[in-house]
């Protein structure tokens, strides 16, 4: 490897290292989140040097874009007197350090002859790439090779969001209505849908997908519901359930389909395989975005019938 | 017609629940042992009865089982029947015929009995039940002496269970007694049985009992105790023991008879000495019959030496037996009579009777047993012993003497009671066999004729003359020696006494009552470190986060 | 195998269309269970007629696709959990005390069937992750239901399970980077006994320790358990705890090297009897009904464990079926055990153990259904239990060094009956038998009492049951 | 030492920084931020290993996609849970 | 599966256990007032299994075979055999069962939970049956460990802390040394699975190999039944049990459960390992020893028990010894002595405790110090009592002289002389701890006035002297015990009956 990329890496693998340690060690609660939100998007970086572009969109967006949201949404809850923790970290310092130490150089001695070896899945990949239907191998795999884990991952988050909706209602302070908050916004909407609709568009052939698309188009409308120019979106509204379980009902769907018509389960007929894919992946999109949103921006008081 | 004997232990067995329901019939209860008396006459066939316990056989096979159960129902006859007067007011009457008759069962079935089991169960049928007349008055000193009794009983039950095992195994399995007889005996069975009999015949080393039971016991118990139990002893020993069949010697019974012999003369000699030393009539009467057993031992121990026919010695015992029962027998029932009424010239005349008998006059079934006994003493392999038989019947005389002054002496004051007449005829029949009983009885009679030689005279006469002399000399100086405390030391009571305080003070359960001692709480350490434990624990997180670093660690070095 | 993807499918889908609906009626869960249970039946039926079957995901060649295996193993699994669940949905319907009333507990508990019926089905580690996950997050988010005294437990639960996640994640992602494929029988044949796999095995072994709460990582599951709901606390410490175990043998039975699970069988297997004996401790020791009966599957699973770790230091298949009769076992034990006492809690409003004085006078039933159940767990013939046990013990016996073993399942079982009979002798004390606030539910009672009946009844079908798990080839 | 063993070992490195973090932080958001951190640390294993062929392995990114979505709703759960746990009764 | 010529032999052992299982199940769901429903129950149940074990006696006498099989384990299938040896004990359970059921529906008059207790009662004679009808080890210890959870409840049954304490540790015993049994009869099982019992011992020549696991799984199976055979160390539960009810006592210490024990060692002795695999391997030394200790132990402990209930318990730990001596003898005449006393030994000990459980329940007398002038009360109780007690010391004509006269003559056979002292000593003992309390009985004067009389029946001695539900079946028993005692020699005797075991044993 030459110079110039050792200091680049370098750089990198230090500043990701030390961020990691500040996160852990700062004592106020809101810098570690700072660092933290700081640390995602180093990470990010990260995926775009090891040639992961995909996952350089995915890392921004939800890696650091929504869970520094999140985590600062529940930093706004906490009470001012968790705030001031004490000393976050407890009395046994050494013993522990030395032990993570040790095992991190085990791991090291496991993973030092990992490199020179290969793995029997890409040269497969590669000759199905054909009947997969879509250009880019990562969404081919994860549409058409691996549809099934893509499918448990929608069934995740929509567990979660279930999950969530069970505990007590959290009362979102409402913002006020910033006006340059609110002008950003009014500018901001529009592009992310733009960007999200052509992420999702370039999906099939580029970088980009479902995925990404979902939490871009997510980032908008929150930032249009915290300056209130969106409804509250309840769970009571039809539509609201309808796009979060439409994801998952279109995807079942179409791989009982495939099971009926005989090409396998979640097995696309040749000739249909990109439309589908596509068709999924609108439906994805939007599941995950209204998903994402309802996660962030909590729920009003919904009645219990 | 074999059934016929189940009638003798039957009838009184039955009687018992009768008794129970309908007490009026106290009166009759005597006629209980009548049955016997044909039957031993008829002598029908042995009954085997397979239902009962494994070889169990009921009958009279020789001539000494027809004398012994015509005894043994005689005297039962006259014992009940001056019973039924002597306890016609008594309070627990009922008790006293449920124990009498249970232990006449036990007596007639022990002799009937021809195999080991049915004699044992007769055996431990009478000791059991005879414990219930010795402790019939209820006062302490009777109490006392119960338990004595009882607790020697049982000890002779078990002794005689393990000589019976024994004897069955030797005889590898068959349970008859006549099997039993030609099997030669190891030195442990004979042990057993001679304990196990001992203890009930009250010999010398095994009679500690005796001088406490008889004279605890109401008159006719002690008179049927002395006559016919303590006689089922020596029938045991008899009957178990080993005898040659003449031709070969068997080695080791032969060695045991001169010990046997030595027993049975120190017996008779001991029972003397300390009889006189007695103040009470009846505590000497029961020494009487110490030293009586003494002489029945010999007959076993001659026995056992095999070298005397065991024909006549088996008379001879029955003769023996015949006449120490019955006169014993009517000497107790005398020495209760007189505890209550003042007796006349006549039956003080029926009195010596029986009492000279026992110290062998002429004419007298005494005199029989006596020189028969020393007929087969003298040509048994003992024969240097036979002059001690001749003072023996001297030393027997001045005993009986000294009873029979002391029942005088005990005589309530006041003219001459006329007695009721179930007792008279009781006793009356008991005092007049002494020297009626041998012209009725055939070969009584016989050796009876044998004694009137001159030889014979002489010989019953001078040990009897002598013994005069010695009661004229007594008589006229009347030395007080002040011997009585000597006779009041009974070892076997103390001992008993102390086992039983040793038993029922020993479990000094704790009283609920008594306040629990405070329990320290040893377990409040382990609580504290239980608490301390769970504390650790609480954060869940924390605490599985370092577990699975140290599984990590550990599992992968 | 379309019956098993049906038994898959179908509680996926009633549980989007109850959410769509925004329905809370139980009847239509039950009647999917009843479906469920009948496809699961059926697909049990076939692979024991026709044999194992796979089928690849979208009919993508082997290495690429995920690939769904139905042993029979897995059929039983199927029918087993499709049985629990049906149970303890007719138990939250009918019962007046379930608190399950008004929540989501319906879409959840089918999502709970539906994510336990793939990790049974499938066959790739990564899968195994998501369908995990999946399980993970719905026991977490049942746990929850019960409010707020649930959600430090839960919370706790969910921190640990998704620290267990990764550490296996890392495991998979090793055994990925070594050998380049993913699925487990692909895998079987490769792997090799070098330090990356044997690395890679233990950090996926303990992962999936934790989220079974097997012993060192059990501290979990009884805070949790105890503050669930009745019906949930069944649910997981029937099925979700026996996930991750499925897992476990899996890996070590088929995946690793025999070099490699030999060494490791012995650790298992220590390990298994430190659960019977110190699970078996607490159990006797905690004051609180349910964590009581929490711990004891805690205990329990030191059998399972025992199995598996012997079936590995010895490489003796037989102990499979030792290890599945167990899990069959303890389940519909543990389910009854969970459902009686909850409704011993429920109608005596108190938690604690010395609560219960006299119930066999006041609520008898639940009573004798916590008692027939306990009787499985000791291993008390005829019982399920007594016919794990007894198949467990067999083998041991081949040669006289293996007696710590044998001391360990007879501590193990003396133990057990220790806990069980500590509640059971207090039911009996007339002292002030206390009355229950009102009056006990007969139905749910009786619903408790026929999971601990089936369990003893197993033993009129124990030699066709035994033959067919010993008998059938993995 | 090739750039993917740096970027394999720097994410064993995060991965045991992240258990660290379980080992010694007791409040629950850091908690929750420590298992993102030991997250991240897999993540980066599996895109170096994703990155030994010269074209990266597809697979392997797709695997780490979803990883972070069930990352993200896991975490959008726990910290939800952990606010509904502290949060005092003011309702 | 089920043997194909079921003909109506197959379906009696079956119907045997079900006599009692079913009426027991359903008198669980009676309530507490409906007395005559479950009176008339438990008496149906009872008397049906006496007639079917009286068909099954004609059977066996006839050499039908009545055997029941189930297929439970691998090679290892539930049967219920009726063979001499089981019957034996069958008929002692059954017998006892009638009379101890109408003894305790008079003990329980009024008493609450009534229901409760008879169901538990039924299931617990079941098991007895079934553990006697057992045709294989793994039946067997299926039934033992039954017999332990039916006998609980009945034990806990007062519900007092002493009560419970006591279920406590009896349980603690039963259910170790029912492990103890489970853990042999799978060691016994890898050797060669668990084929029906053969009166030589169905267990291959000892091969120098399997010598250690032979000898490991007699020693569990032993200490298993030992248990509740009250061998010396593990005899701790049995005076802590004297807790229970009186029918209980009365059926668990003389019959069901203490039997079980020593049914069990007998089982093992002679159908799983045979007397030439015992005598090859010198197993049953150690066995004798360990017999004759707890003979002497419990015969002491007894002497210095002051409650009456606790000193006929450890008089039960030292005579179920008996059983154990018998069988360890490994002679003919020793195993008659040994079987007999089996039935013997119910026998006289049912009746004990029935008089024990009368004093109790009409005078409340618990102690034996209160025993003063019983006999002038309730004579025919205390003359119930004499018999039971001097069977125990072994005076004849009671049974248990025909017991000790075959154990003796047997320990003579096999040449074990020190055996007959132990019998003597043993008996010595008996007398020392029996003789004071009959002396109290009958002999000692009566307080002016007891303290609590419950004039249960007329309350005047006789008949009338307690409720007649309590006296007869004493009586009943006491009459058996005389009768078994002096009728020993008929065909129909139990003596007899071991006679023909034992022969089939020792093929003689």
């Amino acid at each position: 490897m030459s110079l110039h990329e050792w200091m680049l890496d370098g750089t990198l693998g230090l500043l990701v290292l030390i961020l990691a340690v500040a996160v852990l060690h700062v004592r106020s609660l809101y810098i570690s989140i700072v660092l933290f939100i700081a640390f995602g998007l180093l990470l990010a970086l990260i995926w775009a040097r090891l040639g992961a572009p995909d996952l350089a969109l995915a890392e921004a967006a939800i890696g650091a874009g929504l869970t520094g949201t999140l985590l600062l949404a529940a930093y706004g809850r906490v009470s001012e007197r968790r705030r001031k923790a004490e000393e976050p970290l407890d009395w046994h310092a050494g013993p522990a350090l030395l032990l993570s130490l040790i095992i991190a150089v085990i791991l090291m001695r496991a993973v030092w002859p990992l490199p020179d070896l290969d793995s029997a899945l890409v040269p497969a990949v590669a000759d199905q790439m054909a009947q997969s239907g879509v250009g880019h191998p990562v969404t081919a795999v994860l549409l058409s090779f691996r549809a099934w884990d893509t499918l448990l991952e929608l069934l995740v988050l929509l567990l979660a969001f279930m999950a969530v909706r069970q505990l007590l209602p959290s009362l979102p302070r409402q913002p006020e209505a910033w006006p340059l908050l609110q002008a950003w916004s009014r500018l901001l909407a529009p592009l992310s849908v733009l960007i999200g609709g052509y992420l999702l568009w370039r999906g099939s052939a580029d970088p980009g997908g479902a995925f990404q698309a979902g939490a871009l188009l997510a980032a908008g409308a929150i930032l249009l519901r915290l300056t209130g120019l969106l409804p509250a979106l309840g769970w009571h509204h039809f539509w609201i359930r309808a796009l979060i379980l439409g994801g998952c009902m279109v995807f079942l769907a179409i791989g009982v389909a495939g099971y009926w018509l005989g090409t396998g389960f979640l097995g696309y007929a040749d000739g249909w395989a990109g439309p589908l894919i596509l068709l999924i992946e609108v439906f994805a999109t939007l599941s995950i975005a209204t998903t994402l949103t309802l996660l962030v921006i909590g729920e009003t008081r919904e009645v219990r019938e | 017609m074999a059934w016929l004997w189940l009638l003798i232990p039957l009838t009184p067995l039955l009687l018992v629940p009768i008794l129970m329901r309908w007490p009026k019939l106290r009166s009759v209860v005597w006629l209980a042992p009548l049955p016997a008396l044909p039957l031993a006459f008829m002598r029908p066939d042995t009954l085997v009865l397979p239902g009962l316990w494994p070889g169990a056989q009921l009958g009279i096979a020789d001539g000494l089982s027809a004398i012994l159960l015509l005894f043994t129902a005689a005297l039962w006859l006259a014992a009940g029947l001056c019973a039924v007067s002597g306890h016609a007011k008594d309070p627990h009457a009922r008790r006293f015929w449920v124990f009498w008759l249970l232990s006449m069962t036990g007596n007639l079935l022990l002799i009937l009995a021809q195999d080991g089991a049915s004699f044992y169960v007769g055996f431990t049928l009478m000791s059991l039940s005879a414990f219930g007349l010795v402790i019939h008055n209820g006062t302490t000193e009777s109490r006392r002496a119960g338990r004595l009794y009882l607790q020697l009983a049982i000890v002779g039950e078990l002794l005689l269970f393990m000589g019976l095992m024994l004897r069955v195994h030797e005889a590898d399995g068959s349970m008859l007694l006549t099997a039993w007889q030609e099997t030669p005996a190891g030195l442990p069975t004979l042990i057993c049985l001679l304990i196990g009999f001992g203890l009930k015949a009250g010999f010398w080393p095994l009679h500690v009992w005796l001088p406490a039971a008889h004279p605890a016991a109401p008159a006719a118990a002690s008179a049927v105790l002395s006559g016919a139990m303590i006689k089922a002893g020596i029938i045991g020993l008899w009957r178990f023991m080993p005898r040659g069949s003449g031709e070969e010697v068997m080695s080791l019974p032969a060695s045991v008879a001169p010990w046997l012999l030595a027993i049975g003369l120190i017996s008779a000699f001991y029972g003397v000495a300390v009889g006189l030393l007695q103040t009470r009539d009846k505590t000497a009467l029961a020494y009487s019959s110490v030293s009586q057993m003494g002489y029945l031992l010999v007959l076993v121990a001659l026995l056992l030496s095999q070298s005397v026919s065991v024909e006549a010695l088996g008379l001879l015992l029955g003769f023996y037996v015949v006449h120490h029962g019955l006169a014993k027998g009517a000497l107790f029932l005398g020495a209760g009579m007189a505890h209550e009424y003042r007796l006349s010239r006549v039956h003080w005349v029926l009195m010596a009777l029986p009492a000279v008998a026992l110290a062998g006059f002429p004419l007298t079934t005494g005199a029989v047993a006596k020189s028969l006994l020393k007929d087969q003493v003298g040509n048994s392999a003992f024969a240097a012993w036979e002059i001690l038989f001749y003072v023996g019947s001297m030393a027997t005389l001045l005993l009986v003497s000294r009873a029979l002054w002391l029942i005088w002496r005990s005589q309530p004051g006041g003219p001459p009671a006329t007695m009721p007449l179930p007792w008279k005829l009781g006793w009356g029949s008991l005092c007049l066999a002494a020297p009626v009983l041998p012209w009725l009885w055939p070969d009584l009679r016989v050796a009876l004729l044998d004694t009137l030689s001159l030889y014979g005279l002489w010989g019953l006469m001078w040990p009897l003359l002598l013994g005069a002399v010695v009661i004229a000399l007594v008589v006229r100086f009347n030395p007080q020696w002040h011997l009585e405390r000597l006779a009041r030391y009974q070892p076997g009571l103390v001992l008993s006494l102390r086992l039983r305080r040793w038993l029922q003070t020993r479990p000094v359960a704790r009283d609920p009552m008594l306040p629990e001692r405070p329990v320290r709480m040893p377990w409040a350490g382990w609580r504290n470190l239980e608490r301390r434990w769970n504390r650790l624990g609480r954060d869940v997180v924390q605490v599985s986060a370092w577990v699975m670093a140290l599984g990590l660690l550990w599992v992968l070095l | 195998m379309t019956a098993a993807l049906i038994a898959l499918l179908l509680p996926l889908f009633t549980a989007l269309c109850l959410l769509l609906l925004r329905s809370r009626s139980g009847v239509l869960v039950i009647v999917t269970s009843l479906l469920t249970l009948l496809a699961a039946a059926w697909s049990l039926y076939d692979v024991t007629v026709n044999g194992p079957q796979w089928l690849e995901l979208g009919d993508w060649p082997p290495p690429l696709a995920i690939r769904f295996q139905l042993q029979p193993i897995t059929a039983l699994l199927l029918v087993f959990s499709a049985m629990i669940h049906l149970l303890v949905a007719v138990y939250a319907a009918g019962s007046q005390h379930s608190k399950t009333r008004y929540t989501d507990f319906w879409p959840l508990s089918c999502l709970l069937q539906g994510s336990l019926n793939a990790l049974w089905l499938s066959g790739d580690l990564f899968n195994w992750y998501v369908t995990l996950e999946l399980l993970g997050l719905a026991a977490v988010a049942l746990v929850a239901l019960s409010g707020r005294k649930a959600y430090g437990p839960a919370l706790n639960y969910l921190l640990l399970s998704l620290g267990a996640s990764l550490v296996y994640l890392l495991g998979v992602a090793l055994a990925y980077g070594r050998y380049g494929v993913l699925d487990i029988s692909l895998l079987g044949a490769m792997t090799e006994a070098d330090t990356t796999t044997r690395i890679a095995w233990w950090l996926m072994t303990l992962g999936l320790m934790l989220k079974a709460a097997l012993w060192p990582f059990h501290l979990w599951l009884p805070r949790a358990h105890a503050s669930a709901p009745t019906a949930v606390s069944a649910l997981l410490s029937a099925l979700v705890v026996k996930g991750p175990l499925f897992i476990l043998w899996r890996l070590w039975s088929e995946g690793a090297p025999t070099e490699l699970a030999v060494e490791a069988g012995p650790v298992l297997a220590v390990a298994g009897i430190a659960a019977l004996i110190l699970g078996g401790w607490s159990a006797l020791r905690t004051p609180w009904l349910k964590s009581l009966v929490a711990y004891s599957t805690v205990a329990q699973l030191g059998y399972a464990l025992m199995a598996l770790g012997l079936l590995m230091y010895w490489q003796l298949p037989a102990l499979d079926a030792a290890l599945w009769l167990f899990v069959l076992a303890h389940g519909l034990a543990k389910a009854s055990m969970f459902l009686a006492a909850g409704e011993l809690q429920a109608s005596l409003g108190s938690k604690r153990v010395s609560a219960l004085r006299g119930t066999t006078e006041t609520m008898p039933v639940a009573m004798f259904a916590f008692a027939v159940a306990g009787g499985s767990l000791i291993g008390l013939p005829p019982s399920g239990g007594f016919l794990a046990k007894w198949l467990l013990l067999e083998p041991m016996f081949e040669t006289v060094n293996h007696w710590p073993w044998v001391v360990g399942i007879l501590l193990g079982t003396l133990i057990s009956a220790g806990y069980v009979f500590r509640v059971v002798a207090l039911a009996f004390d007339r002292a002030d038998p206390v009355p229950p606030d009102f009056s006990p539910d007969r139905f749910a009672h009786w619903l408790a009492l026929l999971p601990a009946l089936v369990v003893w009844g197993l033993a009129l079908i124990s030699e066709p049951l035994i033959h067919w798990l010993t008998g059938v080839p993995l | 030492m090739t750039q993917v063993l740096f970027y394999l070992i720097l994410g064993v490195c995060l991965w045991a920084l992240g258990l660290y973090g379980l080992l010694r932080l007791k409040e629950s958001i850091r908690r929750i931020i420590s298992v993102n951190i030991m997250g991240s640390g897999v993540f980066m294993v599996m895109v170096a290993l994703a990155a030994r062929s010269e074209d990266p392995d597809p697979v392997m990114h797709a695997l780490v996609v979803t990883g972070l979505v069930v990352a993200i709703s896991a975490t959008a759960f726990a910290l939800r849970l952990s606010v509904a746990d502290v949060q005092e009764d003011d309702q | 599966m089920i043997e194909t010529a079921t003909t109506w032999t197959n379906w009696v052992p079956l119907a045997i256990v079900l006599s009692s299982l079913l009426p027991g199940l359903f008198i669980f769901t009676l309530r507490e007032d409906q007395v005559a429903l479950r009176t008339t129950l438990n008496l149906i149940g009872a008397v049906l299994k006496l007639v079917l074990v009286g068909v099954m006696l004609w059977g066996v006498a006839r050499g039908m075979e009545f055997r029941f099989a189930l297929p439970f384990l691998p090679n290892g299938l539930l049967i219920l055999k009726g063979d001499a040896l089981s019957l034996q004990f069958v008929t002692l359970s059954a017998v006892l069962w009638l009379t101890t059921t109408l003894y305790a529906i008079g003990y329980l008059e009024g008493a609450p939970l009534r229901s409760r207790f008879f169901g538990y009662f039924s299931l617990c004679v079941s098991a007895t049956a079934g553990l006697a009808l057992a045709g294989n080890l793994v039946t067997f210890v299926l039934f033992y460990e039954l017999l332990t959870l039916a006998t609980f409840p009945l034990v806990v049954h007062r519900g007092t802390v002493e009560a419970l304490r006591a279920g406590r540790i009896y349980l603690a015993y039963t259910l170790g040394g029912g492990t103890l049994a489970l853990l042999g009869a799978v060691l016994l099982h890898t050797q060669g699975g668990s084929p029906a019992f053969v009166p030589g011992g169905y267990l291959p020549a000892a091969g120098e190999d399997s010598q250690l696991i032979l000898t490991l799984a007699f020693g569990l199976l032993i200490a298993g039944f030992g248990v509740k055979a009250a061998l010396f160390p593990l005899h701790g539960w049995l005076p802590t049990a004297m807790v229970a009810p009186a029918p209980v006592s009365a059926l668990l210490h003389a019959v069901a459960v203490v039997k079980a024990g020593a049914f069990g060692i007998v089982r093992v002795v002679y159908d799983v390992y045979g007397v030439e695999l015992m005598t090859a391997m010198d197993l049953a030394q150690p066995l004798l020893w360990l017999a004759c200790f707890t003979i002497l132990y419990g015969s002491v402990r007894a002497l210095f028990q002051t409650d009456l209930k606790k000193r006929l318990a450890f008089s039960t730990v030292s005579q179920v010894s008996y059983v154990t001596l018998g069988v360890a003898l490994l002679g003919p005449i020793g195993a008659v002595g040994g079987l007999v006393h089996l039935v013997h030994q119910g026998l006289m000990k049912v009746t004990l405790f029935y008089c024990a459980g009368n004093f109790a329940e009409t005078l409340h007398i618990h102690k034996i110090r209160e025993m003063d002038g019983v006999g002038k009360r309730m004579p025919l109780t205390m003359a119930a009592f004499t018999v039971g007690a001097l069977g125990m010391i072994g005076v004849p004509p009671v049974a248990g002289f025909i017991s000790k006269w075959y154990l003796g003559l047997g320990a003579l056979e096999v040449g074990a002389d020190w055996v007959l002292l132990v019998l003597v000593g043993s008996g010595l003992l008996n007398a020392l701890y029996f003789l004071p309390i009959l002396y109290r009985g009958w002999f000692a004067p009566p307080p002016a006035r007891w303290a609590h009389d419950e004039k249960l029946g007329t309350g005047q001695p006789g008949l009338g002297e307690t409720h007649w539900m309590l006296l007869w079946p004493a009586l009943i028993t006491a009459s058996l015990a005389l009768l078994v005692g002096i009728l020993a020699g008929t065909d129909l005797s139990p003596l007899n009956w071991a006679q023909l075991t034992v022969n089939l044993e020792f093929d003689l």
